[in-house]
């Protein structure tokens, strides 16, 4: 199986490399301290939206 | 076979259908839309099973523009055996494309609703007078709608009703103007909702004859031409009616009108329902030529053999629609005008929609102005 | 496609990287995954478990702000939308309860007013809640937290609230089915014991040697304190439990040991501690001196007990004080108790002691007598002595010395000795060889209560001593646990559960707003009464008062285990005793991306957050004004406003402060700022706002016009740094500052938000140490070299990126993640093979449609509100609906499998899945239809979850209704649709980058690293644009060229083909397909790429003749001045004055801020004043914001750099050359003129001339600046609306080398992506036209953001619209703006969506 | 006949003012975007937000998507309020496509006014996928403002009245 690469993180830095590695064919395992994604983000009311607005 | 198309086909002579095509010929459809025959359908309708017709769409291609019928050798009355056709269609779930997305369609069956309460008269200002009693009434037709429906491509159909509420006052008429007025039906019982067009009809006969109006002026021929022909075959009424160039035409033999002159070329598009469906031809010339200084070049194919603007009813607004109207605008640029004078406010949407894309040829670009709106800027002391 | 569902990525949540080894490419992670106690491949997000959960704590998520369930997800929309349950140990109630009996757990359901399951709970751990809550020593509350506040709550007092207030005992009566096990003794341990055996399903035998259970219990406590209805509700609940009871059979003299082997499998042996001591002083034989347990037994079932006149009771504990408030019931005229010790070390129960003294009973303490005598035999009096506490014994207590002389006679008639008991088992030992203790006690492992003899265990007083009912209670819940290990042949120590550590006091939740609150006291019997009946004297809490007690819970370890949660868990998916698991991973390469925290501003004190109210920071603030926040939006000012609000934003706190050892700008607080103060100005429109800055840096695309804003809406700012905040009493903020006088002033707020530095996330140097990469001087993860390799760590195959490298804003941080994926990815071997699709047979749908309906419960979460079988029942009636039912989980695969039965079965062209909403599961359920061969698009889900049951729950019949009708709206659209079907676009793999500055010479080369062909075409002869002609860049002074040098050379040796003097002719085609047309002097060449990148740069400002620029020589810019510092052509100069912002953040040039000149002029500042040059800085506010600048802003300040503060144009003096320059300075009250030899104007970015040019080629919108729009300011900073075309440095907005650079890497990351596959897949749901209805006007493309549709010319003069389904994102705006109805979107075409309508009203 | 008339119409008043005071339940349609709005209305359901029974969502991509045609289309059918939902101007996934759908609104907006159909039954609101509350808190305030209008004039069942006309 092909080697995949570790991002550690899961704000909206990880969560966009992770996709962009991912997008790009390759396995990612994306590993973040808190319970979910979203990081500091998905505290801000202002611009966050939604995960999809990064796929 | 369906009784009510057997008695339209009865009616309007389709029997007598010699085929000899000369329908497809003249049908401006026909010309850029080859899959289109009035002959095909005449025969149809003859020929086969009433399915076969109704569900045909090219029922609803037909611009009603009664060319066919002024051509027919044989004399047959294809438009109404069309009208007959598509109310026939419509009880079996036919419909034609609706432009607009249905917009104009669910405008017309919202006014069925008896309790509406239209704010449409915000147009009228100070210098028109108006009642809500009275023997003359000024019917305005769906313009204040059509205004901010097409607020994308600058039409203003309302400055015909102004004009002609304008000239009435002149004539020393103050024109009743219904609040309450509805749409007149036309063009729902042109796209088969026979329905819908009779509640519109029975409220509007209702209101006018609360209002104790004898006479109706129209500056809008398909509302004129639903007054005159379509309203006495189903309902009672006694109203006069009449066009607004009929009365500027009148008014202007009895020298009740003067006219500032206006030195330009001009030419003069004959809406269908007015020209072919009612014969008048001659009073917007007349009015027209009144204005001193202005110079009317007609069209090569004009009066009767006058092209339609491209579409009716809201309906199959389409390629060849755009090409009909191309053709027109072109055929009205070679006029060397530079005026297009209308009598329709349809005429207005359609020439102006074409006329707004960015493809459009310089060939087919021509200013155009209502011929109410440019009599009552031509009145003296105006 | 969302990253939750990607199937390349594998979401690691709660989990930490623990260990890594090894190098590039061959990393081994080792990841530790916190235990969630929920197992999320079970758990469905549904949220029913916080309906549920009794326990409220802070919630992280609203930065404390607001309260959350113990059992949560962070918010409602997190990925994985998974539940975990926050634990934080045992809480220090169960911990220090020997039978670990969760406490917090029934105090939690009592406040919830489950009394039932509050005992249930209780009875997990203790089968005797009746005894325990009225005579256990109850060491929890002695723990209790509660206590550090006020007093610790009445644990006990409310376990007896529950088990009163069982109305009816439940009896499980459960089949025993397994093995025999024999107990001796009725007493607390053995009945425990024989409960927890049956409870395992074991027939437990009790032998018991009186003639009633309950040892102790029955015997020696008084009815007053545990009546013996009380005793015997629990005593019936074990029986319940099968546990049989054979009373008046001792052991050693009815039944033997031997006996019991041979019938029984285990034996457990809890025979109590019989012996009572004495004191072993004269007198004990006389008349009138009794032992305590021995006179009780008496007196406790004999109210006509004889007791003497004067009694008194020696010893400390609650027999003591049981046997002195029984005498006094009997009838003795004085009771009272001797105790060698203070009150302190006394050992009966508190309440147990003031009762009796309210009863009048004295407790002589530091007392204890040395003789008894008496007359006749028969006792009169007692000797006693004066005792002192020494140094503490071995139990911890202070030792009693007898004070020598102090001797006092008391005369009595009866003393009861109450001085403790012993065990005595050795009669056991003639029988069989017991190993026991030097007490007489048995010897037992401690683990395992096992004695010496296999099979036989041992616990409660005969093994510990004398000791509690619930440490007995404790042994026979462990013995149970041995035997059960025993009998099943398990080793009896391996893996037995481990007591939990107990929560961390500083993890312990004290709110802020707790009110002080007394514990809830016991009401008793009348104390008159009391003292003469032997009526229970506890009287128990009432309802009411039970409730206000345990709302004085602080429900220390988040999680109490209630185990509701696990009720009403549909997927049973909780799992309390989850532990911690650690994976293995093999890893070619790391990314960082670990964020930022903030300081805690209660470290700038002088701002009294936390001390005062309505102190906030701009994280609160961000949820605050959320309407999903704490407060739905609001400010929770807590009062009523009179005047307009006043609002006051503090800049700067903690950032660039050397006292917080801060040396940075913290980068985003400014524009956060001007954010929330326009959100604030939306909300209250009338507010005053002030913002406290130093600088504002408002250095972004689109910043300066947003700081414009603010100041139009009225935001007012004031340069400086408050002093402190403080309050007025009357709940006033009042802020202390330098007003623009100078003078000290003084403002009024009622709210005040501190703009708090970004500091390193917490771990974040922990972390750095496992990955072996350094930290930077400020704490965060340091890179190669900011500018040049700001994604690199100093480690191989670690890449840094975000805030994890400092702090900066989203679109930064999104561009530098690309970046970092891009360098990842060369680390990574192969990609993914694409998964082989098998050929299945297509389903006929040309026919009427042939609808079938399937309607899901989701467990209760639909069926609970919604009534699902009138659903179907209702669906049956629906037009072409042929087939309806309705299922538990429609989403399960057995479910799904059915679905797919059914639509053979009933040969289903068109499927509704009634559930939950399409977000979730409508791709799962299209791959049920693919699978049989129906079109995915056939399909249509009635959202009947999330937008009808869960938020009708309390109306369900009409939320019944309302489902039928969101049925009926989705048959009627699924009735019209169409099978709609993937397009694939073959992709060409090469790359043309437009522009070889740094920045497209860096995406080149990485795109190269990557594999694929790429072409840079430059118009210009030379590569590297401006910053081949920079003498060096910041913060590391390399030489600009040697900089283009080193790339271009990588550039080429990777096999780059550049093609300079090369002018772009023309570009056609779409993604995948672009043909490219070029020119140089060899010609026009045409070739064939799949995506293109524009890295075209920008321009410098040209100020023609503003400043002196033309007329004086001596005014020179910026880059010229680079070029003076490149020749060495500045000997004679003396004195340099730089103009920042010229043609910057002004209506000529660039609007906005060039971003930048601040940083650029002090390292040419640096450059000069090390030269020993005089060097003014005229600025605007000083703007350096990158990796290391303000700590090169300092340097240049310590070189004696001179900042000074201008507005408008600085007066330029001289005759032929400029001389002196003068600039008014309103703050000192003084024009200031500083001679200068040399000027140097800082001009901005603006576009390059030809990109209107190039706007058009590409369809490549440009923004009100003219530069260069991307896809999305935040999250698609790269990206354009043109799909395959990309956007990467100056030609989008200026941005400094470093910027840049990530931005380069990040293109190279998209197209990477985009190219990485031989073809591209369409999404089928796009717009399409039908060509007869199309008039060809255009409004269409006119409508459409991302020129997907195109007017082609059909025949002379005839256009028609013609969608390019490669670009068509299918929003269908270009339906609405189609006059005729000729174009339409797929899959929410008109008639469909008309169609859902006329359903919706046709009922 | 003209008797039955009025009687038709005694009974249609009558029934008006009943089912406005009483038992009037409106018939709200709520076009909601795919990216925004819509999934604020399942967030609302994650969350339990409550709100009344009577809006129905239709889902379209974008809100630009919405024309002046199915607003019509609802109130001709019987519709008492129509809301359009779509994605903030700044959060819009097709970028333009809410500030779209507000021009499109403002036409809308005339033409139903000119119908005489009362302003506050056609709403337009901007809510992200972030504002479940902000959608439970539209949904709410939205069905109490149609519901102290009463019932839209626009309703097929009092065509009774308009057939008996005919025989004045």
């Amino acid at each position: 199986m092909p080697k995949g690469a570790l991002v550690i993180g899961g704000g909206v830095a990880g969560v966009q490399s992770a996709l962009d590695l991912a997008n790009a064919g390759f396995k990612v395992f994306l590993v973040e301290r808190g319970p979910c994604l979203g990081g500091r983000t998905s505290q801000i009311h202002k611009i966050f939206t939604s995960m999809d607005c990064t796929g | 076979m369906n009784s009510k198309i057997a008695k339209a086909i009865k009616d309007s002579k389709a029997y007598l259908c010699m085929e000899c095509g000369k329908c497809t010929g003249t049908c401006p459809v026909s010309r850029y839309n080859h899959g289109y025959s009035p002959r095909i359908l005449v025969n149809k309708a003859i020929r086969s099973g009433d399915l076969n017709l109704l569900k045909d769409k090219n029922i609803w291609a037909c611009l009603t523009c009664k060319l066919c019928d002024e051509r027919c050798p044989a004399g047959i009355e294809y438009i109404d055996l069309t009208l007959t056709t598509r109310l026939e269609a419509k009880k079996i779930g036919e419909q034609a494309l609706c432009s607009h997305g249905g917009a104009a369609q669910s405008l017309m069956r919202i006014m069925t609703t008896p309790e509406l309460e239209q704010k449409r008269l915000d147009w009228i200002d100070q210098t028109l007078k108006t009642t809500q009693n009275g023997e003359v009434l000024y019917f305005v037709g769906c313009l204040p709608y059509f205004d901010v429906l097409f607020s994308d491509i600058n039409v203003n159909t309302l400055q015909a009703a102004k004009a002609s509420i304008k000239i009435l006052n002149r004539l020393g008429v103050t024109p009743v103007v219904l609040p309450q007025e509805r749409c007149c039906g036309h063009d729902l019982l042109w796209s088969g909702d026979m329905e819908n067009f009779e509640k519109l009809a029975r409220h509007n006969i209702r209101e006018i004859k609360k209002s104790g109006a004898k006479k109706i002026v129209f500056s809008c021929p398909e509302g004129y031409r639903t007054f005159k022909i379509d309203y006495p075959k189903y309902f009672n009424t006694d109203f006069e009616v009449e066009h607004i160039t009929e009365v500027i035409s009148r008014a202007i033999s009895n020298g009740e009108l003067k006219l500032k002159n206006l030195k330009k070329v001009v030419t003069f598009q004959d809406p269908c329902r007015l020209g072919r469906h009612l014969g008048i031809y001659d009073e917007p010339r007349k009015a027209i030529t009144a204005i001193p200084e202005i110079q009317l070049n007609e069209m090569a194919r004009s009066r009767q053999r006058a092209i339609c603007c491209g579409v009716s009813a809201w309906m199959n607004c389409s390629t060849y629609s755009k090409s009909i109207q191309r053709a027109r605008l072109t055929e009205a640029k070679d006029t060397k005008a530079d005026l297009l004078v209308l009598s329709c406010p349809k005429c207005e949407i359609h020439f102006q929609c074409a006329m707004h894309d960015e493809k459009a040829g310089e060939q087919a670009k021509i200013e155009t102005v209502q011929l109410v709106t440019m009599i009552a800027d031509a009145l003296e002391g105006e | 496609m969302d990253v939750g569902r990607h199937p390349n990525i594998e979401i690691f949540a709660n989990s930490e990287v623990v260990g890594v080894e090894g190098e590039a490419p061959d990393f081994k992670v080792k990841v530790r995954r916190k235990s969630t106690f929920v197992d999320w491949d079970k758990c469905t997000g549904c949220g029913e478990c916080p309906t549920v959960c009794p326990v409220h704590i802070k919630d992280e998520f609203q930065l404390d702000l607001s309260k959350r369930e113990a059992i949560y997800r962070r918010y409602p929309q997190a990925v994985p939308n998974k539940f975990l349950i926050d634990k934080r140990g045992s809480p220090p109630c169960r911990y220090s309860c020997p039978a670990g009996v969760n406490a917090q757990g029934y105090i939690a359901l009592i406040s919830q007013g489950k009394y039932k399951e509050a005992l249930e709970l209780e009875r997990r751990d203790n089968p005797f809640p009746a005894v325990c809550g009225r005579v256990c020593t109850h060491p929890c509350e002695s723990d209790c937290k509660r206590k550090d506040v006020d007093e610790p709550l009445a644990i006990a007092q409310l376990k007896r609230f529950i088990s009163d207030s069982e109305q009816e005992l439940s009896a499980p009566s459960p089949e025993l089915n397994k093995e025999k096990v024999a107990v001796v003794g009725a007493g607390p341990a053995g009945l425990s014991a024989a409960y927890f055996l049956a409870k395992r399903g074991y027939c437990p035998t009790v032998f018991e040697a009186t003639d009633h259970p309950g040892g102790l219990l029955y015997w020696a406590i008084p009815r007053f304190r545990l009546p013996e209805i009380a005793l015997q509700r629990d005593l019936d609940y074990i029986k319940s439990w099968g546990v049989e009871i054979k009373t008046g059979t001792a052991l050693g003299k009815d039944l033997s040991i031997k006996d019991l082997q041979q019938d029984y499998k285990a034996i457990f042996l809890g025979l109590g501690a019989a012996k009572e001591k004495t004191m072993g002083i004269e007198g004990e034989d006389l008349q009138g001196v009794s032992l305590c347990v021995e006179f009780l037994n008496k007196a406790v079932h004999d109210p006509e007990t004889p007791v003497g006149k004067r009694v008194a009771v020696v010893g400390g504990g609650n027999s003591a004080i049981d046997a002195v408030r029984t005498v006094l019931r009997l009838g003795a005229e004085e009771a009272f108790v001797v105790y060698r010790r203070s009150r302190q070390e006394m050992p009966a129960n508190e309440e147990e002691i003031v009762e009796a003294e309210k009863e009048g009973i004295k407790i002589h303490y530091l007392t204890n007598p040395t003789k008894i005598f008496g007359e006749d035999g028969k006792i009169k009096g007692m000797e006693c002595i004066k005792m002192k506490l020494g140094e503490p014994d071995s139990s911890g207590r202070r030792k009693p010395i007898p004070i020598e002389g102090s001797e006092f006679t008391i005369n009595l008639d009866m003393v009861i000795m109450a001085i403790g008991q012993a065990a005595d088992v050795s009669f056991l030992t003639k029988e069989e060889k017991f190993e026991l203790t030097r007490w007489g006690t048995f010897a037992v492992d401690p683990d395992t209560l096992q004695t010496n003899i296999p099979g036989i265990f041992a616990g409660g007083d005969a093994v510990t001593g004398p000791a509690t009912v619930i440490e007995a209670i404790a042994a026979g819940k462990e013995a149970a646990e041995s035997i059960d290990r025993f009998i099943r042949g398990v080793d009896l120590k391996a893996d037995r559960k481990k007591k939990e550590d107990r929560v961390k006091d500083e993890d312990i939740e004290i709110p802020e707003e707790l009110q002080t609150e007394k514990r809830t006291t016991m009401p008793l019997l009348d104390l008159e009464k009391a003292k003469k009946s032997f009526e229970e004297v506890a009287q128990g809490f009432s309802e009411e008062q039970a409730k206000k007690e345990s709302d004085r819970c602080l429900s220390c370890a988040g999680c109490s285990e209630c185990l509701e949660c696990v009720k009403v868990c549909e997927p049973n998916a909780i799992v309390h005793d989850m532990v911690d698991e650690f994976v293995d991973l093999d890893v070619g390469s790391i990314i960082v991306t670990t964020g930022v925290d903030y300081l805690d501003p209660k470290e700038a004190s002088e701002y009294g957050y936390k001390r005062f109210k309505n102190i906030y920071t701009s994280f609160e603030i961000e949820r605050i004004m959320s309407e999903d926040g704490p407060s739905a939006g609001e400010l929770p000012l807590g009062k009523q406003l009179k005047e307009p609000l006043r609002f006051a934003f503090i800049q700067c706190v903690g950032s660039r402060n050397m006292r917080h050892d801060i040396n940075y700008c913290s980068r985003i607080c400014c524009m956060n700022t001007i954010k929330d103060s326009l959100v604030l100005k939306e909300h209250y429109p009338d507010a005053n706002i002030v913002v406290f800055y130093i600088d504002i840096r408002a250095f972004g695309k689109g910043f300066e016009e947003f700081y414009n804003r603010s100041l139009e809406k009225g935001v007012k700012y004031i340069k400086g740094k408050p002093s402190k905040v403080i309050e007025d009493g009357s709940g006033n903020l009042v802020i202390h500052y330098e007003n623009e006088q100078g003078h000290s002033g003084q403002m009024i707020f009622d709210a005040v938000c501190l703009s708090s530095a970004l500091i390193p996330s917490r771990g974040c140097r922990e972390l750095a140490g496992v990955l072996g990469v350094d930290i930077d001087d400020d704490g965060f993860y340091k890179n190669m070299e900011p500018a040049t390799a700001p994604l690199e760590s100093t480690k191989k195959g670690v890449l840094v990126c975000g805030c994890a490298t400092g702090p900066k804003d989203i679109t930064d941080s999104i561009a530098e993640a690309s970046g970092a994926a891009v360098k990842a990815a060369c680390f990574l071997e192969g990609h993914e093979l694409p998964v082989e699709k098998k050929e299945i047979e297509q389903v006929d749908v040309s026919g009427p449609p042939r609808v079938g309906v399937f309607v899901c419960h989701c467990g209760p979460n639909i069926s609970k509100v919604v009534d699902v079988k009138g659903v179907v029942e209702y669906a049956k009636t629906l037009p072409d609906v042929v087939f309806a039912e309705d299922y538990t989980f429609a989403c399960s695969e057995t479910a799904q499998h059915q679905i797919q039965e059914r639509i053979a079965e009933h040969k289903l062209n068109r499927v509704v899945v009634a559930a939950c909403t399409p977000k979730t599961h409508e791709m799962s359920f299209q791959d049920s239809l693919t699978a049989v061969g129906l079109n995915p698009y056939l399909f249509d889900i009635a959202n009947i979850r999330n937008q009808c049951s869960w938020v009708h729950q309390k109306e369900p019949e009409k939320a019944t209704e309302k489902a039928k009708e969101l049925v009926r709206m989705s048959v009627a659209r699924v009735r019209k649709l169409g099978p709609l079907f993937m397009k694939e676009l073959s992709v060409n793999r090469d790359v043309a980058v437009i522009g070889a500055g740094i920045t497209g010479l860096r995406c080149g080369i990485d795109l190269l690293q990557r594999g694929f062909k790429v072409k840079i075409i430059e118009k210009k002869e030379l590569s590297g644009g401006l910053v081949r002609h920079l003498s060096s860049i910041y913060p590391s002074f390399r030489k600009g060229r040697n900089i283009v040098e080193k790339l271009l050379d990588e550039f080429t040796s990777a096999g780059g083909e550049l093609l300079t003097s090369t002018e772009l002719v023309d570009v056609t085609g779409y993604v995948g397909n672009f043909q490219v047309k070029v020119k140089s002097a060899k010609g026009e060449t045409e070739f064939t790429v799949g995506a293109i990148v524009l890295a075209t740069g920008s321009e410098l400002y040209d100020p023609g003749e503003r400043f002196g620029y033309g007329k004086y020589p001596n005014v020179i810019t910026n880059m010229e001045l680079e070029q003076k510092l490149i020749s060495g052509e500045i000997d004679d100069i003396k004195s340099v004055a730089f103009f920042q912002c010229v043609g910057s953040r002004g209506d000529d040039g660039n609007p906005g801020c060039s971003r930048y000149c601040c940083q650029a002029a002090i390292k040419e500042a640096i450059h000069l004043r090390e030269k020993g040059i005089d060097v003014a800085i005229l600025n605007r506010g000083v703007r350096v914001y990158s990796k290391g600048a303000e700590r090169m802003y300092r340097k240049a300040r310590e070189l004696g750099v001179l900042f000074l503060p201008y507005d408008g144009e600085p007066e330029i003096t001289g005759a032929d050359k400029a001389e002196a320059v003068t600039i008014p300075s309103p703050d000192i009250d003084a024009d200031i003129t500083i001679p200068v030899n040399l000027v140097v104007l800082s001009v901005g970015m603006v576009p390059a001339a030809d990109s209107g040019h190039l706007s058009e080629l590409f369809k490549v919108p440009r923004g009100p600046d003219k530069f260069f729009l991307e896809r999305h300011s935040k999250f698609g900073p790269v990206e354009t609306t043109v799909e395959g075309v990309f956007l990467c440095g100056c030609c989008q907005f200026p941005q400094d080398i470093g910027d840049s650079i990530s931005q380069a890497s990040a293109v190279a990351s998209k197209v990477a992506a985009l190219l990485s596959r031989d073809k591209i897949t369409l999404a089928p749901i796009t717009s399409t036209v039908i060509e007869e209805y199309c008039r060809g006007c255009g409004r269409c493309a006119e409508v459409c953001e991302f020129r997907a549709i195109e007017l082609v010319e059909k025949e002379n003069g005839v256009f028609v619209a013609q969608v390019n389904e490669a670009l068509c994102k299918g929003c269908g705006t270009c339906v609405a703006a189609c006059p005729t109805g000729a174009i339409d979107l797929k899959h929410f075409r008109s008639e469909q969506i008309e169609a859902q309508l006329e359903a919706l009203f046709e009922g | 006949m003209k008797q039955s008339v009025k009687k038709i119409k005694e009974r249609s008043d009558h029934s008006t003012v009943q089912r406005s005071k009483e038992t009037f339940e409106p018939k709200i349609v709520a076009f909601c975007c795919n990216w925004c709005s819509y999934p604020a209305a399942d967030g609302a359901g994650v969350s339990r937000l409550q709100y009344p029974t009577n809006i129905k969502i239709v889902r379209v991509m974008c809100g630009g998507r919405v024309t002046p045609s199915f607003v019509l289309k609802a109130f001709e059918l019987g519709a008492d309020g129509v809301l359009v939902a779509t994605c903030h101007f700044e959060d819009c996934h097709y970028m333009f496509g809410a500030r779209k759908a507000a021009d499109v609104h403002k036409v809308t907006e005339k033409l139903t006014e000119m119908l005489g159909i009362e302003k506050e039954r056609l709403k337009l609101d901007w809510i992200s996928s972030a504002e479940a509350s902000k959608f439970a808190r539209v949904a709410r305030e939205f069905t109490e403002t149609i519901r102290k209008l009463g019932p839209s004039t626009i309703k097929k069942k009092l065509d009774a009245l308009n057939e008996s006309i005919e025989d004045e």
